[in-house]
């Protein structure tokens, strides 16, 4: 049985390399791969789990058969692991689906580029039925008091 | 008397509550989707509705009579939500009797009233329908005995008040510094009606589960004969503020009655007539039904609090009268103050207080649903409730609406021999006795009483320059001569007011008689101040 | 159920039990089959609609089968070592028959709102994804392990990411990225979170969890490290599934991708997503981790109260119709939440109670939330803004269509909580009871407050209907789909309205 | 059928008040409906009268019902006894006088600009008879109260009658809002005793006066007393009543002689016992009057115009029947008082009738106006002097024997009896009165009969007209008790037991009386216009002014008040409706800021997702 550090250390730097990948990366693949790496940070941890005995770590600190639950016969870390690769392996997927979708309508993956459903992205389009159905002038639709300003999305359109 | 009531209890049993709630809602509902329906039929069939529902009222507060030892006679309970504890609970006593015999008459007037004077921006079916709703509404909050049911009950007439306001309320406000009028005004009355008033039934809720949590059950009737037994002094404090402070924005109270002049000065007539003749009493009528009896030790506690707003509110709303210009906002302001005699009446825990309490609620309806039915014939003609527009010399251009609107002036201002004057001398009566270390207003007691009687010249003043700047004067300085005075069909309407007011003024006990011993009952159960 | 064999951990499986988790897979198969051996032809696109309205149909059968027969009962169970009963990874209980049966309702107005829509054209995968989304969903209810749960969890999810992507236009990839980064991200979250539980239980289900952790004083207590990486994984699970009941600040998605999706997708999304979240985390915390409410509840209760008070905000600037709605469910999730804040660790009825009322108000919100959904895409079919219409699109709307105004006015007070809209004002009351109970008065404050916050936008809109119409006001007639899930979702908020104990008088004594 | 026509005393008047109102469709008939009820008044107070004279006093019946308080009942009872039969006969004999005068008095339809109202204020002068009525006959404080402030409103709509002037608005208001002022005592009485003796029933009271706590007693009284220094225009709160001149003139009759100031005094002799019991509330009310009768009484012989001058001898005499009363010896003897009441009721509407005639003839309120009448109107004249000669107590008339009797109780309380320091004050003030009473009264007459009338201003001589009968006759009914009300001391009725008139008291008084009143009148003989040219210009305007006491009203109260009501209504809009409209700015800048949260980068949404799960995590962690 192995010091339970190790593995846990390694699975923090794992977790902590996807989260900055997920965050701070701007192409959509590399973003992804970064989410790749926090679910295998998962895995270390699961399969860790797997060599603990019955009961987990409450069953090692209680010191005892006492709250030692009999073991379960899934051997829960290491299937779930294999799920969640299983998982990842979907969901990779699904993502680089979404994201052909998105090159074929928009030519880019660069996720700064996509952003114009954002109501505080610059390119947010505040009135987008302006152009059909005028409203009229007489009644605002906002209660009193409103200094309805538009953002500037509103005037770049 | 006795005779109809044994017919009552043979045909319809305590269904006539339900029956007397339902049949206004109903009717409204089917105004609103009967859309072929014109504007005169509709107006009709309110009225014809209004007035049997008045019918109805009046059977079943006979009915539930003789209101002798303040037990309640007629009463259905049946189960609704049995998961939440809550009835289908139903009942009157003298506490809701007289209530609901104002909202009834209220009721008839207003949609008497759409009969023959019609809104500016028409759609008198949904208008009337909007009444209807609001008088449904009212009569349930007054005849339900649960919780959860008197807050459903209560949030009820919001949303057709809402509508009356919205849609029928005055769009032609001039701007004021800070307060741009036109449509904004409108909508910013509308939306400040519903949400005071929605935050202060959130509050009431919080404070009424409470209690229901804590007793486990939310039936008012079995809640007050614990009269707070099984309540911790601390769970009797935070329930009541919750529920004080809830239901003192509908009454309103001063600090949060600011929801109450741009409501009652926007919204046509009827609806000034039913929000200061109706809606106002149901956050009182809250007080006295829940508050009190339920939580006495609670509200012995907040009891001088409540005293303090409602005594600021009297003196405060009072002198801003004074300067006020539009006479619809005045009215509306100045029944902050009269509702200030009515919490400081709920807040003396007395017998005489509660009584002038209910006196004052049924007073100030009648009167101050004169007086809105009167500015509102006054604004239809002069299109304005400025007074420097209205401009001089009623008395002499219009002589029946200036009559009318002295008379409301003179009743408002509490003379004796009109209905105002008993409830503020009771509630004031109440307030003095209120003194001592087992009552509820303590060593302020007496400061109170004294403020609120200075209050009493505080109305006369302000009414008077009412009447001076608009009933007084010579009819050749007013900017618009010649108006047609008040039709046979508004005097009619607004007789009923001038003779109740005359009436109650002069033979108080017609309603104190009524009210006394459910009041004894409510007080000697929770071992109030005797 | 049979151990007697020497095959002690080969599962028995009860299919009675699982029907409702069968009828749409059923559907998927025949759907696919068809697809894969059927041409195009009018005919055939219809048996499409028929079979995906059949599995749906038969999964409510197969719940109500269930309610009627009123046992609780498992299956997919290991045997329990020594003294132990056995574990099991699915369970009925009155829990999951309900939420069961309002993501079957749910699915089918949904369903009935999206074949007339974009849908026509990818028939075969639009109602396979779907159908595969909802079974996940149903599974979830019932799935009592970890490892269940995950793959519930993420059939609900990824299924529906799809169906976002299946508007196949520049939003709609861009809604559905939305949605699957913060997907993967709160799965990697989820993910972390049971693994901690397992590392410090050494199980994957629950009944054994909630056995390992539990702070019965007559056992010896667990050691504060342990507690704390138990408590860690509680709170991360909570992070993990807060972003599919769109909680604060896991909701940042929600307004992008309602807006990106197709308008029955956003509703699907709104309802049957969102039971499915709050299906994982009732089954996660109150069932899972009862002994760490004291963890759990406080961080729910701010959660709650952020949630409902900055939707509410937000939802107060909208104009656009479907994003007003994105943020009215966003607050709407926060009122889910509130309840579940009042959980107390060692006392069952208070959890249970909590639990109640927060999916006692999911039902309610569900049934108003589908009604406002199924005018709103019969307006946005018709409007020349489509999805992107805003609430002006409603001025004056009463007048033409009064039917279809007086079910978005209705579902409006009931969202608002107002009359006549019962339902809402019960649900509220519901809401409130375990808060109070609790005595939470800062939380009840918070919600009092949004009450009225909630007033502001709906009211605004419901007025709108009423308001003289300017220029041309919309008019329309109604496909099958669209007005039987007009009239579904109305019937069932005036119906609610009118018997609110379906709302209030969810969960028997026990939960599990 | 005495407490019958006890009720009917009330019910007559109110009933054709309300008819006159409600179904007069003409001037005429509206004149009928008014006369008719005043008829009636006086049919039933006679009635009254005989049967209190015959059958005893002091009956008592239930009139408006039972009130129920929550805790006792109120019984609103009226009373019958000689104080409520001969007041309500003085009370109905003016206000038919009055309602007949005023059908000449207030004739035709008047200009579109000035109209006449006359159902209005035939109807309003009906129902301020009722009010009245009322008050002398209420057995309970709060039914007194109905129509003591029922007689305040009528005044104030007969005070502004003529409300197309300015002068006559302000006049009505004042005079409702200082007589309310007062009344807010009564009212605070009425609080107390409800409180404290748990009835306000006038006959409990009286009974149980002595047995009431001291401070109790004391407290009623005083509070009781400022509402009789409102009603009856006594210092300070006098001041409304010259103003209330404006009204018309049979009104002033009205509002002087027998109702609204008088009641006032009328409440102290009703509740006499319970003044008595209460240290020092009588005390106060005689310096009161003391003060109140001589200065009045020298402000009134600065007067120019001629309703103002009787209108300050008004709140003079009406202070000489309160000091009447305030130096009673013991609780039963009111008499002296409540007898110069009824002659005052007499000749003072007397007095006012005849000043309405000579105001109809010149149009001018001014006695600079009048001069000369001595030629054109002897009748009109005579019946001035009879007047003016029973106001400055000249034997035999009957202000003499009622003035010479208030004196003589004086008198008798200063040197027999414990009225001390106080009673002095008051036997001094009044013989100086006294004196100053006969110089002005000598002056009106000097001014009003002999004075040389000045041109009109617009130029056209007055034209000598007779004046109509219905203006005539009243003054000779009303001469009647003026000159003749002294008799009744030969066989004096229950009422005026205790009346006395000392020879030595008498023989002073008429002595100083008839000096002021020679002074006055030899002053034109011997080249003089004016007795009051004698007085310092500056004293003479200050006089004139009733002491400038409505600046300092002005100044402590009214421009406060005004600030106060605007510091409210602008604090109502900026204060109080701060916090809402606060927590909607809040509420939009939140929403506007929290929306820009929404950047739109998919991973943006997760960092918060993450920043999400570290927080919690960090909870979680500390919780655990």
């Amino acid at each position: 049985m192995i010091h339970l550090a190790g593995p846990v250390v390694l699975a923090a730097a794992l977790a902590g390399a996807g989260v900055y990948g997920l965050l701070a990366r701007r192409n959509a693949v590399l973003v992804l791969i970064g989410a790749e790496l926090l679910l295998n940070a998962v895995n270390v941890l699961l399969v860790t789990a797997g060599t603990l005995p019955a009961g987990g770590l409450a069953a090692l600190s209680a010191g005892g058969p006492a709250r030692a639950t009999a073991g379960d016969p899934l051997l829960p870390g290491p299937v779930l692991a294999i799920v969640v690769i299983t998982i990842a392996a979907a969901e990779i997927g699904l993502a680089l689906a979404v994201v052909l979708l998105t090159f074929r309508q928009r030519g880019t993956s660069d996720l700064t580029e996509l952003r114009e459903l954002g109501e505080g992205s610059p390119t947010y389009d505040e009135h987008p039925d302006a152009g059909e159905l005028p409203p009229p002038a007489s009644a605002p639709e906002t209660p009193p008091g409103d200094d309805r300003t538009p953002s500037a999305a509103g005037a770049v359109r | 008397m006795s005779g109809i009531a044994d017919a009552i209890e043979n045909v319809t049993g305590a269904w006539i509550l339900p029956i007397m709630v339902g049949l206004p809602l109903i009717v409204a509902v089917v105004l609103v989707i009967a859309r072929r329906l014109s504007d005169d039929v509709a107006t009709l069939v309110a009225a014809s509705t209004a007035t049997v529902t008045f019918v109805l009222a009046i059977l079943a507060s006979i009915a539930a009579g003789p209101y002798r030892d303040g037990e309640m006679v007629l009463e259905l309970d049946r189960s609704w939500v049995p998961a939440l504890g809550v009835g289908f609970h139903f009942g009157m006593d003298g506490v809701s009797a007289p209530l609901v015999l104002l909202t009834g008459l209220l009721g008839v007037l207003v949609c008497v009233h759409s009969v023959r004077v019609r809104p500016a921006s028409g759609r008198a079916r949904l208008l009337v329908a909007c009444y209807l709703a609001v008088v449904g509404g009212a009569l349930a909050t007054f005849t339900v005995m649960d919780a959860v049911l008197f807050f459903i009950a209560f949030e009820l007439v919001l949303v057709p008040m809402w509508f009356a306001i919205a849609f029928w309320g005055d769009d032609t406000q001039p701007d004021a510094p800070g307060r741009p009028g036109g449509e904004v005004a409108r909508r910013d009355a509308a939306n400040r009606f519903i949400l005071f008033t929605a935050i202060g039934s959130a509050l009431m809720l919080v404070g009424l589960l409470y209690v229901a949590l804590q007793t486990g059950t939310t039936d008012l009737g079995k809640l007050a004969d614990l009269a707070g037994e099984g309540l911790s002094h601390d769970v009797q404090v935070i329930a009541a503020c919750f529920i004080v402070v809830g239901l003192s924005v509908k009454a309103p109270a001063f600090g949060v009655h600011t929801w109450l002049p741009p409501a009652h000065t926007i919204a046509p007539t009827g609806g000034s007539v039913l929000l200061a003749g109706v809606l106002l009493k149901m956050g009182t009528y809250g007080l006295v039904r829940v508050a009190v009896p339920i939580l006495p030790d609670g509200f012995r506690t907040v009891a001088p609090f409540l005293a303090l707003f409602a005594v600021l509110g009297i003196v405060w709303a009072g002198l801003a009268c004074f300067v006020e210009r539009d006479l619809k906002r005045l009215i509306a302001l100045s029944s902050v103050a009269h509702m200030g005699f009515v919490l400081l009446g709920i807040a003396s825990m007395t017998p005489q207080g509660l009584q002038g309490a209910l006196f004052a609620n049924i007073a100030h309806g009648l009167i101050t649903g004169l007086l809105f039915l009167t500015v509102g014939s006054l604004k239809d003609r002069h299109h304005t409730a400025d007074l420097a527009l209205i401009g001089a010399g009623l008395r002499d251009r219009v002589p029946r609406l200036g009559w009318l609107l002295a008379f409301g002036a003179v009743a408002g201002l509490g003379l004796p021999g009109l209905a105002g004057f008993w409830g503020e001398l009771l509630a004031i009566v109440g307030t003095w006795q209120s003194t001592g270390a087992s009552s509820s207003l303590g060593t302020a007691g007496r400061p109170f009483a004294v403020v609120a009687v200075v209050g009493t010249v505080i109305a006369a003043v302000y009414l008077l320059r009412v009447l001076r700047l608009v009933w007084h004067g010579a009819a050749a300085d007013a900017p618009q001569r010649v108006v047609p005075d008040a039709t046979r069909h508004e005097v009619m309407v607004a007789a009923p007011l001038v003779v109740a007011t005359v009436a109650l003024g002069l033979l108080p006990w017609l309603l104190l008689d009524l009210t006394g011993p459910a009041v004894r009952v409510l007080l000697i159960v929770s071992g109030g101040n005797q | 159920m049979n151990y007697a064999s020497g095959l002690d951990t080969v599962q028995s499986v009860d299919w009675r039990l699982l029907a409702p988790v069968l009828g749409p897979v059923v559907a998927v198969a025949a759907i696919l089959v068809l697809d894969a051996i059927g041409p195009e032809r009018p005919g055939f696109r219809r048996l499409h609609d028929v079979l995906a309205v059949l599995g749906l149909v038969g999964a409510g059968a197969g719940v109500l089968l269930l309610v009627a027969d009123g046992t609780t009962a498992s299956t997919l169970c290991v045997p329990g070592g020594g003294l132990e009963l056995p574990s099991c990874s699915y369970l009925v209980s009155p829990l999951t028959l309900t939420l069961q049966g309002l993501v079957i309702a749910g699915a089918l107005v949904c369903l009935l709102l999206a074949v007339d829509g974009r849908a026509a054209i990818d028939r075969a995968p639009h109602h396979v994804l779907m159908l595969v989304a909802v079974t996940g969903a149903l599974s979830l209810a019932g799935a009592r392990d970890l490892i269940t749960i995950v793959v519930a969890f993420e059939t609900a999810s990824l299924p529906a990411i799809a169906l976002v992507a299946l508007r196949r236009d520049a939003p709609g990839a861009q809604g559905a990225f939305t949605l699957l980064l913060t997907a993967v991200g709160s799965l990697g979250l989820l993910l972390m979170g049971m693994a901690l539980l397992v590392l410090s239980t050494g199980s994957v289900h629950l009944d054994r969890i909630v056995a390992a952790l539990a702070t019965d004083p007559n056992l010896p207590q667990l050691s504060g490290p342990v507690r704390a990486v138990a408590a860690l994984g509680a709170v991360l699970i909570l992070a993990g599934v807060g972003f599919k009941m769109s909680a604060v600040p896991f909701h940042l998605w929600t307004p992008d991708t309602y807006a990106g999706a197709p308008l029955p997708i956003a509703a699907f999304l709104s309802v049957v997503s969102k039971t499915a979240g709050l299906a994982a985390l009732v089954v996660l915390l109150p069932v899972g981790l009862p002994g760490l409410a004291g963890v759990w509840a406080p961080v729910i209760g701010v959660v709650a109260a952020l949630t409902v008070t900055f939707g509410n905000l937000v939802a107060m600037r909208q104009t656009v119709a479907v994003r007003l709605l994105a943020w009215s469910t966003v607050a709407q999730a926060g009122w889910v939440l509130l309840p579940l804040s009042a959980a107390r660790p060692g006392t069952p009825s208070a959890v249970r109670a909590a639990t109640a009322a927060s999916v006692g108000y999911l039902v309610a919100y569900a049934a108003a939330s589908l009604a406002a959904f199924s005018v709103v895409v019969i307006v946005g079919r018709r409007h020349p803004a489509a999805e992107e219409h805003s609430i002006e699109a409603y001025r004056g709307l009463a007048r033409r269509e009064p039917v279809a105004s007086a079910v978005l006015a209705f579902a409006l007070a009931c969202l608002a909580g107002l009359p006549p809209g019962i339902v809402g004002l019960m649900a509220k009351v519901v809401v409130f009871r375990p808060i109070v109970g609790a005595t939470s008065w800062w939380l009840a404050g918070i919600a009092a407050v949004n009450v009225v916050f909630g007033l502001v936008y709906y009211v605004r809109w419901g007025a709108l209907l009423f308001s003289p119409a300017s220029g041309r006001a919309l008019t329309w007639r109604v496909s099958v789909g669209e007005g039987l899930a007009l009239g579904a979702s109305g019937a069932a908020c005036v119906a609610l309205s009118v018997w609110p104990q379906a709302v209030a008088g969810l969960l028997p004594t026990v939960l599990r | 059928m005495t407490v019958t026509a006890a009720i009917l005393t009330i019910a007559l008047p109110a009933v054709a008040a309300v008819c006159g109102l409600l179904f007069a469709r003409s001037r005429t008939a509206a004149a009928e409906w008014g006369i008719v009820g005043a008829l009636g008044a006086v049919v039933a107070s006679a009635v009254e009268a005989f049967g209190v004279a015959t059958g005893g006093s002091a009956a008592s019946i239930t009139f408006l019902g039972r009130v129920d308080l929550g805790v006792g009942t109120l019984a609103l009872d009226i009373r019958t006894d000689s104080l409520s039969s001969s007041v309500s006969l003085a009370v109905a004999v003016v206000a038919a006088c009055v309602q007949i005068y005023s059908t000449a008095y207030l004739h035709g339809e008047g200009t579109p600009e000035a109209p006449i109202r006359y159902p209005a204020y035939a109807a309003t002068v009906s129902l301020f008879t009722a009010a009245m009525m009322l008050v002398v006959h209420a057995d309970d404080l709060i039914l007194l109260l109905v129509g003591w402030e029922g007689m305040g409103i009528c005044s104030y709509l007969l005070i502004g009658h003529h409300s197309e002037r300015a002068t006559a608005r302000a006049a009505a208001v004042k005079a409702f809002l200082v007589t309310r002022a007062g009344d807010l005592g009564v009212m605070a009485a009425v609080v107390l005793l409800l409180g404290s003796a748990r009835t306000t029933s006038i006959r409990a009271l009286i009974a149980a006066a002595e047995e009431l706590p001291a401070s109790t007693v004391t407290a009623a009284a005083l509070l009781m007393l400022l509402g009789v220094i409102g009603k009856s225009a006594q210092f300070p709160l006098h001041t409304w009543l010259p103003d209330a001149m404006e009204g018309p003139t049979p009104v002033s009759a009205l509002i002087h002689a027998a109702t609204m100031v008088a009641a006032g005094v009328f409440l102290v002799a009703r509740l006499l016992p319970v003044f008595f019991a209460a240290d020092g509330a009588l005390t106060i009310a005689a310096i009161v009057a003391s003060i109140t009768m001589l200065g009045a009484a020298l402000a009134a012989l600065a007067q120019d115009d001629l309703k103002r001058l009787l209108a300050y001898s008004t709140i003079s005499q009406v202070a000489y029947m309160l000091a009447g009363v305030a130096v009673a010896q013991d609780a039963g003897e009111a008499a002296p008082g409540v007898f110069h009441l009824l002659t005052h009721a007499g000749f003072k509407a007397l007095l006012f009738l005849v000043a309405g005639c000579c105001i109809h003839l010149v149009n001018s309120n001014l006695m600079s106006r009048m001069g000369g009448m001595g030629r054109t109107q002897p009748a009109l004249m005579v019946l001035l002097g009879l007047g003016l000669a029973a106001l400055a107590g000249i034997p035999p008339f009957s202000g003499f024997w009622s003035k010479e009797a208030v004196l003589t109780a004086a008198e008798h309380a200063a040197v027999e009896g414990d009225g001390g320091l106080v009673a002095w004050i008051v036997l001094v003030s009044g013989v100086l009165t006294a004196l100053v009473t006969g110089v002005y009264s000598g002056r009106a007459f000097s001014l009003v009969a002999f004075g040389d009338p000045a041109p009109s201003e617009d130029g056209h001589e007055t034209e000598v007209h007779r004046l109509p009968r219905a203006m005539m006759w009243p003054l000779w009914v009303l001469a009647v008790p003026t000159v003749g009300l002294g008799l009744v001391l030969l066989s004096p009725p229950d009422i005026l037991h205790g009346v006395h008139v000392s020879w030595l008291t008498a023989f002073t008084g008429t002595l100083v009386s008839l000096a002021g009143v020679g002074w006055s009148l030899t002053v034109t003989r011997i080249g003089g216009k004016d007795v009051a040219d004698a007085l310092p210009p500056g004293v003479r305007a200050f006089l004139r002014d009733g002491y400038r006491l409505d600046d300092v009203q002005d100044a402590l109260v009214v421009r406060p008040y005004r600030a106060l009501a605007r510091l409210a209504h602008a604090g109502d809009q900026e204060v109080v409706d701060f916090y809402p409209r606060g927590s909607v700015t809040v509420a939009r800048w939140a929403g506007l800021k929290l929306r820009r949260l929404q950047a739109g980068m998919a991973n943006g949404y997760v960092a918060w997702v993450v920043l999400g799960a570290v927080a919690a995590g960090l909870a979680g962690v500390v919780l655990s």
